[in-house]
């Protein structure tokens, strides 16, 4: 599965982008920002305050931390956007 | 239509070319934003915008299919830049043509809020204090709001 | 800045040096009027815009004056044309400039309003039919109505 | 006094623009319009039908029929206006 992140999100994390091999019980947007959480600090701290980090599931937003990913998706994490 | 690109771009030039040869459109609304430079401490020197490829793309051609859903629209442009740029150069242009005007004033009003609150873009502005990224707005998820539907 | 002529006009080019040189404006809102066609035995082969020489250029000053009282504009323009003109050839270009974009859109809503409805212009189309006036519309006066004050 | 016709109501009247003497009695606008009335039927039949004439004195939009004329005024009457 491919990870991605922007903006000052990758700057906490340290990468733009990175490729896991999605454990078989991380079935959910949810479960994925915890696992997530778990390696890296920067990123933890930004996941657990609420409404600072979005997900972009295979280039779509998601609002629901219930919504599903699997092996092949593209998750991304990022801020609120402020283009325009 | 929608373009994603680095490069500056003419809002006139592409306003004419939209509309060039028709004589069907009754009213053009266009929207421009512009890097502001604003004032003291906060002034900006120049901002680069981060985007997602293929998402934004995706996500602005979501948004205009929405608003030609929701208004009877003849022809609409939104051109978005990302990169680096400088207080004066445009950002975005939205352009909305219908035969009334109240249709293409509203939708390209939505088009801009929608397009604040969804495409996946990230402003980083040079101040004299050092770069920062912008933060979404409270007020930018109000406007958004107003569209909603029941 | 406000002006009336018989000559057509580039919206792109007026709004271009309306905003050039500057880097303090965020949001630059502009809508075109374009004479339209329409289908059928009603469509349009041409119009002739009569106006009141001297109270249309004291009006548009007037309504102008109005939307910088009300908004935050950083710079506006109004140009308005009279005589005849083809479907495809603009009529009225009306251009906000603020540093938010709501004001601008909003600006800009409220010239044409009031245009539509106090500045004295009076369309003459020509069909197949042969020539008629333009009637005003009860849309038009509620659009006005909108912008009413407390 | 200088009055002035605009669009259809131009045509009904027969001319763009006269100078009239007014009649001292006359000192409104209303007074005025029905003045005019009493000399051209055209202008009467548009007079008369409620929301068809609208009047600028002065080159400035006036909805009061009570509003003052007087000697050296320009006054105008036209149909609702249909510009933009």
């Amino acid at each position: 599965m491919r990870i991605r992140y922007f903006a000052w999100l990758r700057h906490r994390v340290g990468t733009a982008d990175e490729e896991i091999e999605l454990p078989a019980e991380v079935t959910t947007v949810g479960a994925l920002g915890d696992w997530l959480a778990a390696r890296s600090p920067g990123f933890k701290e930004a996941w657990q305050t609420p409404g600072v980090v979005r997900v972009a599931v295979n280039q779509t937003h998601v609002t629901d931390t219930a919504a599903a990913v699997k092996t092949g998706d593209e998750v991304a994490f990022f801020p609120p956007v402020t283009g325009g | 239509m929608i373009r994603v690109q680095c490069a500056p771009f003419d809002a006139g030039a592409e306003t004419a070319a939209l509309t060039a040869g028709r004589d069907d459109l009754g009213a053009v609304v266009s929207f421009q934003g512009v890097v502001r430079r604003g004032d003291g401490p906060d002034a900006v020197d120049a901002m680069t915008l981060e985007h997602y490829p293929g998402m934004t793309e995706r996500e602005l051609e979501r948004i205009e299919a929405e608003a030609q859903r929701r208004w009877p629209l003849q022809a609409t442009l939104v051109i978005h830049r990302y990169g680096r740029m400088e207080p004066g150069e445009p950002i975005v242009l939205v352009v909305c043509c219908s035969r009334h005007r109240r249709a293409a004033f509203d939708a390209c009003a939505f088009l801009m809020d929608w397009l604040k609150t969804r495409a996946p873009f990230w402003k980083l502005e040079e101040t004299a204090a050092g770069a920062r990224w912008v933060e979404a707005t409270a007020g930018d998820e109000a406007a958004a709001a107003r569209w909603s539907e029941p």
